[in-house]
């Protein structure tokens, strides 16, 4: 596993980071007020790491997924941040500052950054056949494939595409690149969705809890075939889940969020054996055993998640912790290291409070 | 998918059957027949004719007949593709519809091609940008074009145009030219003349369409697969094109079928107010004056459309969504 | 010869026929010297013609012109309503072997020469013009008359019954004999005065057999002149089941332009198609007084218009030359607001009928024995045509002209029975009105202020109206609210015409508004005050039937309408001097016992609102306007022209 | 027992669903100003003559074709609204009548003010107007007069009766035959369901104007306009069941397979009971939008065959029947303001599709 440090103010770079992500906050503009649904995240991605997001449905993992692709639709905003990604060419660039429907973020969807949507079913067109879909996303970024600068052709994509279907592990390729998505069972179209992903040999994917929507032994063998492509094309991965059992599979290093806010960060195994944070240790409480079966929801931490226009002033999680202390409700704290390569954003581990 | 089709153009004959006796049941309902019609249209114009001679006439028409026989006269005609005779025309009815047959589809076409390339285009704009200016511009002119009678907005643009600009927008075509045989020039001039029957008969379909079309592209938009396809890096408007209108198009392509009956009621209001030469006007006066043969032709004609029009929209519907073409 | 023809035709018209004949003779003095238009003239160099001379007859009908001696060309634009409305084209051809006059006063010659009968009138000569022609050519002879005689009137396929006009008191057919290439004698077991009236009006109509048919060509749709398999053959592949239809089908010159006409154009499409277009024929009898050939318009085209507001419109823009038919009254200040623009002038043409909207009270009702009695009952009419406040009706429905009157003739005519029968009980006298109806015993009120019946319902009396001319509905509310004023409670229903016709036949309805249009023609036609016509009468079904039965079925008539019964039978027979007499006794008579309650009349509502363009000439401004007149036919339409 | 509970939890989940459909409504600002004026429309409805001026049937030959007439508001600087008095005389070449205003005289008009007596809902008589002018032999025309001198205000009120009420019960009709028969068609299925279908199919294939012209005309002839009125209400409705038939049938077919409407069917419920107690409310709201956007369908067929002369006939006084008697080239030329109705149409159209539109936006659980 390689060494990775997340960077913070006054730490130095070991290596560049692929994705750096800064103090990024988006927020949905209803006509009943404003739900700031990434209120300050930071985090980096190593190139060939798997980065684990995890967290309650609505704490913006998605939100931040999709504003790294620019993807963040009305009435949603980015309103400050930086996401700066390292391209293929050695050039850095911060995806908030491009237009959202430039070229140049287009070249780096799927070419560069290529996201597995959490419903397999419903991420495809069910009017066009799964092989369309892909041979499409090939040919829009044909120069990946491009052999001496001559464009491919919709056959060559197609041959590309069944190659694909091979490597994901799909049977009978041939014929299953006519199909259509309502045709393929839950694990194909999985799997389907994953070779679309892999189609334009991406730096970074993005897996949007990718096996919410599918059976436990799918499930497992999906997990599987992620883990070995990632080996084999060492593409970083973010992975986005609310389940602890799949970011201990799959994840080198986790990042823990809470309504918008990294609430801890760290190597998995710093995470799952030191939690610093109490919002961590309440998740992991409930697990019931850990390595004893692989499918783990996240059951009910006392309380509940609180209305997005109701966010509760302070540390968010205070409503709902355990070890409140007075100064929780006042002043939000920052993520700051509370070890070696671990960081929280929690007064119980020290003082430093966000600048109003 | 066959095998349904099959099933569907087997009860077809029976089905026309029962169509066509409950159309003789209805355009017989009124009191009286055509001769009473036609005496009544006779002394309101100012002339009349002999009890003698409308006896005469009731027998050589055969209106004498039972309810029953008549039926099964027309039936036995029909049997042999004969339409009959218009009772007021003194021609046979399959003429007389035929004669009109083109331009009504003409204009039909026309509205229905204005229609969508104002109603889809609308549509998409509007459901891509909402709540924008234009898209709530859009919204208040599809409103106010569905709630507008088209028999008053005939009228009133009818007049406007005579009041202010001179014209006398009534007719297809000039006089000059109603007569006259094809020509380029007479071409020119239907084109001149029909775009405001076309607009008028197309406003509130323009409305309703683009309305449609708005609710069900934004509800196309907000699906996952969107989301994949700009993943993927598309253009915008591409992928817009590709993906969720062609889905938001289904329905839309399934209801052309229902358009073809509605071509011929539809204008009825309107091509009578503006003087359309048109199968709607020539079906009201059928009615009115109890032309019986005729009127059953027409609506026979219609309900046969609607029959296949339905069935056309099945077929469409499945050849376009391939969930319902593979699965039936 | 011409001068006794002369003399008989001033005799039965009723005032001298002015020397239309004697111009005809000084025309014919110089012979050789006709004029033609100059279209019809490249015909005959092209061959395509004979000459005029041979085109003509010998003793051409001279017209006498409005203005002045027109020009030739143009096309005369007019709209109708489609096959239905085939009236539009008969009243502008008025194809008839003789016509009335302008003012509808006397009947004059047109395509015959003239007529002359015995001194009792029960024997009838018409005289055709020797060499006269139909529009393809083809001479026209007594056997034109005498085919319509033998194969068509007398066979009982084509009429089944006999026309009243040509039937005697015993049922059979009066005697019609060739007396000559261009004469036939009509014979009547009685006299036949009004013999030319009715011949007059004996112009093919679409439906019905004129007395000349073109028989050279309708012998090859005849049995009794073609083999039967032949006919049978053309008949089916026509679309047609017996060989009746395909001969009154070949016979309709509006729906087949192959069909030879004597007018002054002929068809040449058909009536259903969506322009009928009728050109000149260059074989019409007609000259002007400076001897050129009529018409001088080329051609008439008669637009279709579904819609009669579309109809209108298009005449305000000005897109006819010369319409009266389906104009709306209601319309003129419109059209005359529009008229400053120079594009047509407004011409009006008041009725010759008495009264424009009249309502006729059944006296044979029998749903409500209580309620018919009452209406049959003379006091309760009057009082209902007192409590009318006709000036109201005037300034709504009539844009104040016309004035107050029952259903009697129009002050001009000679069967005019006097200005005081015309106004006869039409005063506004609410008071009276109330007087009256308590004198007949309506004396009890319910809460709402409506007189009792006997029986002790409210008196009740509907009101249905059929909206062929837009105002009478007005009308009908307008009359109900002055009924309501003096107790009667009053319905208006507004029916759809074939329904309403219906119901008259069934003797279901109570009251109708109509017009008076008969008044001028008592004797002829389907005179509204002869309880023996049909259809448009509500006046007293039962009598009808009563009539039809002699007397077995349906109610007795009183004696006042016992005697319009005998009047109208011996005014048939009788010289012109007693038959003013008698028709005068007989609407004074009708204004007195008011079976229908005239309103207002004399004003042009129907197809009185003349629209001409402006170099439309020769268009009168006065004119008898009625159907039996074919106006504006009578207006001798093929001297209308163009001026350049 | 389980029936019972089951029922009292639906009935606290629909209550709930209410007010959630309440509340999202309630943010259509259009949606509400809308309703707003459709419950001022039908407060028209309950009591017309009080928002009449004068007896719309009153007519007056010399007071044909008045313009409008603007109400003035002050009067020399104080609150005291009034009207011109206005003097007319029929042109003599083109008699027509031109009327001219003569602001020097004034006719006040008060609100709350007395006029001719009337019945509310036939209950108790009244004679209190919305607005009237001070001196009751006086006339006003806020609108404007007819070719007879009727107040055309007051009859646009009289029509708004008749129009909007035809709609209501129409659709009502439209909704009970809909919800019975689709859903007869959709739970029972098989033959039921295939006569059904083809019952729809022949109502929706026969045009509407042929058998408007058939009925009408077979309507017994001694009923009153009223008789008529409803029975046309009723003509309309048959015509109009088939696409909420339709719909609720799909409806139904995708619930039949529920598990709730198992559970029920297992509990011993009557298919009746299910019906009506399980599946209906489920879509209630649906039903609701859906008849709020099919109301102005009706009132635009009402206002078409009227204006054919094929449905409601004056007499009565109905929008269409308004419409018709401005369908001609005069009052196009010399009357604009006896088009008004048609003005009113669009407005209430308009309204009613506002208010559908919001509706299902807000019934839709998805629509956020």
């Amino acid at each position: 596993m390689p060494l990775t440090r997340i960077a913070i103010e006054g730490a130095v770079n070991q290596q560049t980071p692929l994705l750096q992500v800064r103090d990024l906050r988006v927020s949905f503009q209803l006509d009943e007020g404003v739900v700031r649904a990434v209120d300050g995240t930071s985090f980096d991605v190593m190139p060939g790491q798997v980065l684990g997001i995890v967290g309650e449905s609505g704490c913006g993992k998605s939100v931040t997924m999709k504003a790294i692709l620019q993807l963040v639709d009305r009435p949603g905003r980015i309103d400050t941040g930086e996401i700066k990604f390292l391209r293929s060419d050695g050039e850095t660039v911060d995806l908030v500052k491009l237009p959202p429907r430039g070229a140049m973020i287009r070249q780096i969807r799927g070419g560069e950054i290529a996201l597995i949507p959490q419903e397999p079913m419903a991420s495809f067109s069910p009017v066009h056949t799964v092989g369309d879909q892909i041979i499409e996303a090939i040919l829009l970024h044909s120069h990946r494939w491009e052999q001496g600068g001559r464009k491919i052709s919709k056959r060559e994509a197609r041959k590309i595409t069944i190659g694909l279907f091979r490597d994901v592990g799909i049977s009978m390729p041939e014929q299953r690149v006519d199909a259509y998505s309502w045709q393929l069972s839950g694990g194909l179209r999985q799997r389907a969705m994953i070779a679309m992903a892999l189609s334009c040999k991406p730096r970074l994917l993005i897996a949007d809890e990718p096996t919410t929507a599918i059976d436990v032994t799918t499930q497992a063998q999906v997990l599987a075939l992620l883990r070995d492509l990632q080996v084999k094309y060492n593409t970083a991965i973010i992975f986005i889940t609310h389940d602890l059992g799949v970011i201990a599979q799959m994840a080198s290093y986790v990042v823990v969020m809470y309504l918008g806010r990294v609430m801890e960060q760290g190597p998995v195994d710093a995470i799952f054996h030191a939690p610093k944070h109490p919002y961590t240790r309440a998740l992991l409480r409930s697990i019931p055993s850990m390595y004893g079966q692989t499918r783990v929801a996240l059951p009910v931490i006392s309380g509940t998640l609180p209305h997005p226009f109701n966010r509760p002033p302070g540390c968010p999680f205070h409503p709902r912790c355990a070890d409140v202390m007075p100064a929780c409700s006042v002043g939000v704290p920052r993520l700051m290291p509370v070890g070696d390569d671990q960081l929280a954003s929690c007064f119980l581990h020290h003082n430093e409070a966000e600048p109003v | 998918m066959t095998r349904y089709i099959a099933q569907r153009l087997l009860i077809l004959p029976l089905l026309m059957v029962i169509y066509s006796f409950v159309i003789f049941l209805i355009i017989q309902a009124p009191p009286g027949d055509f001769l009473t019609a036609y005496v009544a249209t006779l002394a309101s114009s100012g002339s009349s004719i002999s009890a003698d001679q409308i006896a005469a006439l009731r027998h050589q028409y055969g209106l004498d007949q039972p309810f029953l026989v008549q039926y099964f006269l027309w039936m036995q005609n029909l049997l042999h593709g004969d339409f009959g005779l218009s009772l007021e025309y003194q021609r046979p009815n399959a003429d007389l519809i035929s004669e009109q047959l083109g331009l009504t589809l003409a204009l039909a076409l026309f509205s229905f091609v204005l229609t969508w390339a104002i109603a889809v285009p609308a549509g998409i704009y509007s459901a891509t940008h909402p709540r924008s200016l234009i898209d709530h511009v859009l919204t208040v002119i599809n409103y106010v074009g569905v709630a507008t009678p088209n028999f008053m907005l005939a009228l009133i643009l009818m007049w406007l145009a005579f009041a202010y600009f001179d014209i006398n927008v009534s007719g297809l075509f000039s006089p000059e030219f109603v007569d006259a045989p094809w020509s380029f020039a007479r071409v020119g001039d239907l084109l001149f003349h029909i775009w405001l029957p076309g607009l008028v008969l197309g406003i509130a379909g323009t409305a309703r369409l683009s309305r449609i079309m708005r609710a069900n592209l934004l509800d196309e938009l907000n699906k996952p697969y969107v989301v994949t396809a700009r993943a993927k890096g598309m253009r915008e408007w591409r992928l817009v094109l590709r993906y969720p209108v062609r889905l938001a198009f289904n329905p839309l392509v399934s209801t052309i079928g229902w358009y073809l009956p509605a071509l011929f009621s539809g204008s009825l209001i309107v091509a009578t107010v503006m003087n359309l030469p048109n199968i709607g006007p020539l079906l009201l006066r059928a009615l009115i004056n109890q032309d019986m043969y005729l009127a059953g032709g027409i609506l026979l004609i219609y309900s046969f459309l609607t029959i296949v029009g339905t069935l056309l929209s099945d077929v469409l519907l499945a050849l376009l969504d391939p969930r319902i073409r593979v699965e039936s | 010869m011409v001068r006794d023809v002369k003399r008989r035709v001033a005799l039965i018209g009723l005032a001298a026929g002015a020397g239309v004949l004697a111009t005809g003779s000084s025309v014919l003095a110089q012979a050789g010297r006709y004029k033609e238009a100059a279209s019809v003239t490249e015909l005959v160099r092209a061959g395509k013609l004979p000459a005029i001379e041979a085109r003509l007859p010998e003793n051409p009908l001279v017209v006498p012109v409005v203005e002045r001696v027109g020009e030739y060309g143009g096309i005369w634009r007019r709209a109708f309503l489609g096959p239905a409305d085939s009236n539009n084209y008969i009243r502008v051809v008025y194809d008839s072997l003789f016509r009335f006059s302008p003012d509808g006063a006397k009947i004059e010659p047109k395509i015959a020469a003239g007529a002359e009968s015995s001194a009792d009138y029960k024997v009838w000569t018409i005289n055709l013009r020797k060499g006269s022609r139909w529009s393809d050519g083809a001479p026209f002879t007594a056997d034109d008359i005498l085919f319509w005689y033998t194969d068509v009137l007398l066979n009982k396929e084509l009429t089944p019954t006999l026309p009243g006009w040509i039937r005697n008191a015993d049922g059979s057919a009066a005697k019609v004999e060739k007396a000559s290439e261009t004469a036939v004698r009509f014979t009547y077991l009685a006299p036949a005065t009004l013999f030319l009236t009715a011949v007059a009006n004996q112009d093919g109509a679409d439906r019905t057999f004129a007395m000349f048919l073109p028989a050279h060509y309708l012998k090859k749709f005849h049995p009794a002149h073609a083999a039967k398999a032949d006919i049978d053959k053309v008949a089916a592949a026509a679309g047609f089941k017996t060989w009746t239809e395909l001969f009154a089908n070949r016979n309709a010159p509006p729906e087949n332009p192959e069909r030879p006409t004597m007018a002054a154009w002929a068809p040449i499409s058909r009536a259903s198609d969506p322009i009928f277009t009728l050109r000149r024929n260059p074989y019409y009898v007609g000259v002007d007084t400076a001897g050129n050939q009529l018409p001088y318009i080329d051609e008439v085209r008669f637009t279709f218009f579904a819609d009669v507001q579309a109809l209108n419109l298009a005449a305000i823009a000005g897109n006819f030359d010369m319409q009266e038919r389906h104009i709306n009254m209601t319309n003129y200040p419109v059209l005359k607001d529009q008229e400053k623009t120079g594009k047509y002038r407004i011409i009006t043409w008041p009725t010759f009928g008495g009264a424009d909207a009249v309502i006729a009270i059944n006296q044979t009702y029998a749903a409500d024995p209580v309620m018919g009695k009452v209406m049959a009952t003379k006091d309760f009419r009057v009082a209902l045509s007192f409590a009318i406040n006709r000036d109201q009706i005037k300034e709504s429905v009539f844009l104040g002209l016309g004035e107050a009157r029952q259903g009697v003739p129009a002050p001009w005519h000679p069967y005019f029975p006097g200005a005081e029968w015309a106004q006869k009980y039409t005063e506004f006298k609410r008071d009276e009105a109330n007087k009256l109806l308590d004198g007949i015993g309506l004396t009890k009120k319910d809460a709402q202020g409506f007189r009792l019946l006997s029986n002790g319902k409210p008196a009740t009396i509907e009101i249905s109206v059929v909206p062929a001319f837009g105002a009478w509905p007005d009308v009908a509310l307008l009359v109900g609210k002055d009924w309501e004023a003096v107790g009667i409670k009053t319905i208006v229903q507004i029916r759809e015409r074939a329904l309403h016709f219906k119901m008259g036949e069934n003797n279901e309805l109570m009251a109708e508004v109509w017009n008076e249009d008969t008044s001028a023609f008592p004797y002829t036609g389907n005179a509204k005050v002869d309880p023996r016509n049909a259809p448009i009468l509500t006046m007293g079904p039962l009598w009808r039937r009563w009539y039809a039965t002699s007397g077995k079925d349906g109610v007795e008539p009183p004696p006042e309408m016992k005697r319009i019964v005998e009047i109208v039978d011996k005014a048939r027979t009788v010289g012109p001097e007693e038959q003013i007499k008698l028709s005068q006794e007989l609407y004074r008579n009708w204004a007195d016992n008011v079976y229908e309650i005239g309103t207002i009349g004399l004003t042009p509502m129907v197809q009185g609102v003349v629209v001409a363009a402006a170099k439309f000439r020769n268009v009168p401004t006065t004119l008898g306007n009625d159907w039996p007149l074919r106006s504006p036919g009578n207006a001798r339409t093929e001297q209308f022209f163009f001026s350049k | 027992m389980s029936g019972t509970s089951s029922a009292a939890e639906d009935r606290v989940a629909i209550a709930s669903n209410w007010r959630l459909v309440w509340w999202r409504f309630r943010r259509h600002r259009l949606a509400m100003i809308s309703a707003g004026l459709l419950i001022f429309m039908y407060m028209i409805v309950l009591a017309p003559d009080f928002f009449s001026v004068q007896d719309p049937e009153r007519t007056d030959a010399r007071q044909a074709f008045i313009p409008v007439q603007m109400i003035h508001f002050f009067d020399d600087g104080s609150l005291s609204p009034w009207v011109p008095t206005i003097t007319g005389k029929r042109h003599p070449v083109t008699l027509r009548m031109e009327w001219v205003a003569d602001p020097a005289r004034k006719v006040g008009v008060r609100f709350f003010a007395r006029g001719y007596s009337y019945r509310v809902l036939g209950v108790f008589e009244t004679n209190v107007h919305l607005i009237a002018p001070a001196d009751p032999t006086q006339r006003i025309f806020l609108l404007g007069s007819d070719r007879l001198g009727r107040d055309q205000w007051s009859r646009i009120m009289h029509g708004t009766q008749t129009s909007m009420t035809v709609g209501l019960v129409a659709v009502a009709l439209s909704v009970i035959l809909g919800v019975v028969l689709g859903g007869l068609s959709g739970y029972v299925g098989g033959k039921t369901d295939q006569v059904i279908q083809r019952i729809i199919e022949l109502l929706q294939s026969v045009p509407t104007i042929p058998i408007w012209l058939a009925l009408s005309a077979a309507l017994p002839r001694d009923w009153t306009p009223i008789q008529v009125f409803f029975a046309i209400t009723v003509i309309l409705s048959l015509v109009g069941w088939t696409t909420l038939g339709r719909e609720v049938r799909g409806r139904f077919l995708a619930l039949r397979e529920e598990d709730f409407v198992l559970a029920a069917r297992l509990a011993g419920c009557s298919r009746m009971r299910i019906i009506l107690r399980h599946m209906v409310p489920t879509f209630a709201s649906h039903i609701i939008a859906t008849s709020s956007l099919a109301i102005p369908v009706m009132i635009i067929n009402e206002t078409s065959l009227s204006f054919l002369g094929l449905g409601i006939r004056p007499p009565a006084i109905s929008w269409g029947v308004l419409l018709q008697e401005a369908q001609n080239i005069q009052t196009l030329a010399l009357a604009p303001w006896l088009l008004t109705p048609g003005l009113v149409v669009i407005v209430a159209v308009l309204a009613f599709n506002l208010v559908g539109d919001g509706l299902r936006d807000a019934a839709d659980p998805y629509s956020n």
